[in-house]
């Protein structure tokens, strides 16, 4: 079964509702190796977006997808912004059109928002950043469709994979954003950004749970 | 958390509202989205220049808003870089047909969206160039890393280059002039406290009352090293020693020295570091030809200092003495 | 105690080699007794206006040294009046054949000094006028107490009568100027949090998380009501209800405003507090044609705000355009 | 037995070391009610005295007083310093010249400094001040002498009021000083003012304790 439309609705309506409850928590992450700011501004980015979604949640997949991503570069700022807005913009332009997508639409979508990311923001794995938790998860849900797993346990294999890369960010020194400033000191926490990004493909797992 | 404010999620519109009532012979301000523009502006013929940043930095960028400095400054939400869409409105309203210079400083977010803007400008047909600011030595510069954070440099940079544009300086040659004051400047600062973010309520980080940062950023984010607490003479030494080193600095430079307050150091604290930051610079050798004592890069009410050489030659020197008339900055007329 | 300073009991004296190690252009600054004067002093013919009070409040009052404003400021220990003898070579060194006018704050201390220093003076031949600042509404004015502290008000007389006397008042002119001045004037400040003074070590007195001092001086000491902390709107409602019904102030009434930081509040909330300060003022009729928002008159690094409002005729308002060159206040040069 | 000149240097040498121990306490009851710089100010001021003292200490009483006014002018500042200045200077007018201090010689001295203190600062009894202090002792020792008390025991009279009349501040209202801007805030708390006047004054009743 695919994941439709409307399942790509409710995925982007459980992040908000994900990231407004985890709004202190991403506070205080990038309060302990940045400046404090990463939960208000993906807070204040998917708001924005909850006003837009009603104009577009009838269209296809790909104008709610880059309607997304041009709601947070305009919303969110900061590193954030950009790299999440390119993220979802490169999702919008894979699935212009589509109405639903197939296990390898969603990997050749998620792979096209992730390399709008590492080409922005010029982070590497190891880099301690969001692409430490993005990458893995590609990774596992493609490995996962070649074994032949169905959709839905493709996505749990993302989502596991994600929190993983985002454990995994801890011990890290950061090298991009404004961890890396911290030097050694930034290892030992968790990168924030990491943290947001794996909040959001778990709630496509979560969301898209009943696909099979 | 106390701070006069209201509402924390307004702080940013109502400290713009009463910018905009306090000097409306100098700024307007545009709201949705949010920047500050010279009330003069446009002034045809010469190259805009704009910046901007996270708020919370006041007077940098929007207190720098006026002739001979800044044509436009957009200011993001507090400590969060400002979106594509500011830069890009506020460039076409303050645009003079000469073309747009952004001054943009080095952190990831900064960076971007001011790229960004400048692809959307680019794509309609107008001329930028961007200056990017990367001085703060408490960081090594690395081609793997994201680089030095862009510090007080700023500030002496927008002085430079906004004097420059009055006095005509096309594009190419204030991106030119730019970059030479780019790599000139070195900074590095210090906090004895933390700040609050309004919307966070509580301190970023903690320091015990023994307790100082050394090598902080501007966004109250945690420093290279927590180190105890030290006098003004030895904590002057632990920052001016990088400082001078990096360039370095050199027996017979002039430089501009700027001792700055990160917003809750009292003025006279600044001038207990600029003596020792003189005494150093003349023990090298060094001349202090031109100086800012004061709080101009800040970190909301954060109190510490950070210190800013740029070695100067006569050409910055006769645009930094070049008249200015900016809420925050102001000489010549 | 986190300051950046070094050994407390020279904070003053260190600060004032700072400060003439910065503005060696517009001052200098002579030690024991300690004055801080202009560098083109003595100015033949003009009335020397001079000030002083204890330090601890800079930018005031060796911070408006110079050009159109103070030939000399006497700072005295923190928070503690300047001695007769200060003011007495002060005024000599300083003194153009004009006579001198002394610019006093009301306080037992400052009153009793500086009038110590008049004594001296006249009894040498010096024509000496004294102009007294009683601006802070916080305190009711009364035949037998103390009477109302000198504070904001200072900060505009200093500027008003330094520009006269570059335009070339007589010293009885001055006085009359000053004392109009004097009276036109009215201020009040609360607190957010204390300060500490460097030689006691920790702070004068203790505010919780959700408190707030109305009615506050500029020496640290506890003000009228300790209150519950308010938005910042209704703190501004709360200190501007006083101001303008003592005088009162009318419809019709120009004032300039000064919006000032205490010394650790950032520039942002000053501005969130000028936003209400102007709704207020449109919302009475009033006119606000000048302002100052900024750090002028501090209590070292005590976070809270002062309003002061000046009613304003003609005469001061072309005094206050008058150009001005001091490390503090700079314009029209 | 009168109080002899060097009787009255070793209570200026006394004064200065009890000011020295009681700087903090000053300071303290000058934080509650003030700002925190009357002990740093009385401190400094004696101690710049007794750097003096050595080129005066073989001079007439009234030479060493007015050397000792004129001192405290230069180096207290604040309230205290004109008013203190003013209470040596007037006590040193009045016994120029001797070098020896009657009980008479001592209630004139002492209430030509008290006088002087009422005229430059206008300060009323109850009004919180050093007078509240300074008043009752001065009217104590007279009374003590019109009684016949030895020279000894009107100081300890003398000391004694000072101390009482110090403590009958605590209640009081400020009208005048720094004090007075707390309105009834500032009762309930010792003046600092009144508190150095008795420090003072017990220190002569002490070092002259062997007159009688
Ligand atoms: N160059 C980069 N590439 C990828 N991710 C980055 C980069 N720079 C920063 N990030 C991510 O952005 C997160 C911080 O976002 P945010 O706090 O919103 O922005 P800022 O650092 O500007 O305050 C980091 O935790 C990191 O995951
Ligand atoms: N007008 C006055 N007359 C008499 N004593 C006064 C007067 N004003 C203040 N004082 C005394 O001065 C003391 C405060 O001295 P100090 O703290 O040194 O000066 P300041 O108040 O200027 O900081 C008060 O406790 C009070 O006893
Ligand atoms: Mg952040
Ligand atoms: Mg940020
Ligand atoms: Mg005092
Ligand atoms: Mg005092």
């Amino acid at each position: 079964m695919p994941v439709m439309r409307d399942d790509v609705v409710a995925w982007l309506e459980r992040c908000a509702a994900v990231l407004e409850e985890n709004r202190d928590y991403l506070t205080q992450l990038d309060a302990a190796i940045g400046d404090a700011d990463h939960g208000a501004n993906m807070d204040r980015g998917f708001k924005a977006f909850m006003a837009k979604l009603p104009s577009v949640a009838d269209k296809d997949i790909g104008t709610i997808l880059k309607t997304l991503g041009m709601t947070l570069v305009a919303t969110v700022g900061g590193a954030g912004g950009p790299l999440y807005g390119t993220f979802f913009l490169q999702m919008g332009v894979k699935t212009a059109n589509k109405l639903m997508l197939t296990p390898e639409d969603w990997a050749e979508a998620l792979e096209a928002g992730i390399n709008g990311v590492i080409a922005r923001g010029q982070a590497r794995p190891g880099d301690k950043t969001m692409v430490d938790a993005l990458l893995p998860a590609l990774e596992a849900f493609k490995e996962a469709i070649r074994n032949s797993d169905s959709f839905g346990k493709a996505l749990q294999r993302m989502a596991e994979a994600a929190e993983q890369g985002m454990k995994a960010t801890i011990p890290m020194v950061a090298r991009k954003g404004r961890a890396s400033y911290l030097g050694e000191r930034s290892a030992g926490h968790q990168d924030p950004g990491a943290t947001s990004s794996y909040l959001i493909l778990k709630a496509a797992a979560d969301t898209w749970g009943h696909v099979t | 958390m106390k701070k006069l404010i209201n509402d924390p999620m307004n702080v940013v519109p109502e400290a713009l509202e009463g910018m905009a009532k306090a000097h409306p012979d100098l700024i307007k301000v545009h709201f949705n989205p949010n920047y500050v523009y010279r009330a003069d502006a446009p002034r045809p013929g010469k190259v805009a220049v704009i910046s901007g940043g996270g708020s919370g930095h006041e007077p940098m960028h929007v207190g720098f808003v006026g002739y001979g400095m800044l044509d436009a400054a957009c200011p993001g939400a507090v400590f969060t870089s400002p979106t594509p869409d500011q830069m890009y409105e506020a460039a076409k309203t303050v645009h003079g047909g000469a073309g747009i210079l952004m001054i943009v400083k080095n952190y990831a977010g900064d960076v971007m969206n001011f790229d960004m803007a400048a692809d959307l400008l680019r794509g309609e047909g107008y001329q930028v160039e961007s200056v990017l600011i990367a001085d703060d030595v408490a960081v090594e510069s690395s081609l793997y890393s994201q680089g030095r954070r862009g510090t007080g440099t700023t500030v002496l940079a927008e002085k430079i280059l906004g004097a420059a544009a009055e006095r005509g300086y096309d594009l190419q040659r204030l991106a030119a002039l730019g970059r030479r004051v780019a790599e000139n400047g070195r900074s590095m600062g210090m906090a004895l406290t933390s700040c609050t973010v309004p919307h966070v309520g509580k301190p970023t980080f903690e320091l015990g009352e023994d307790e100082m940062e050394i090598g902080i950023g501007i966004h109250g984010e945690p420093g290279r090293y927590r180190e105890p607490l030290k006098k003004a003479d030895e904590i002057v030494e632990r920052l001016m020693e990088p400082i001078l080193n990096d360039l370095p600095f050199k027996a017979g430079d002039r430089v501009i020295c700027m001792v700055n307050s990160m917003g809750g150091t009292p003025l006279s604290e600044l001038y207990i570091v600029y003596r020792k930051v003189a005494e150093i610079c003349e023990k090298s050798g060094i001349q202090i030809v031109r100086n800012l004592v004061g709080a101009y890069i800040t970190s909301l009410e954060m109190a510490g200092t950070s210190i800013t050489l740029l070695r100067a030659d006569d050409e910055m020197l006769e645009l930094w003495d070049h008249p200015v008339k900016t809420p925050a900055l102001r000489w010549g007329m």
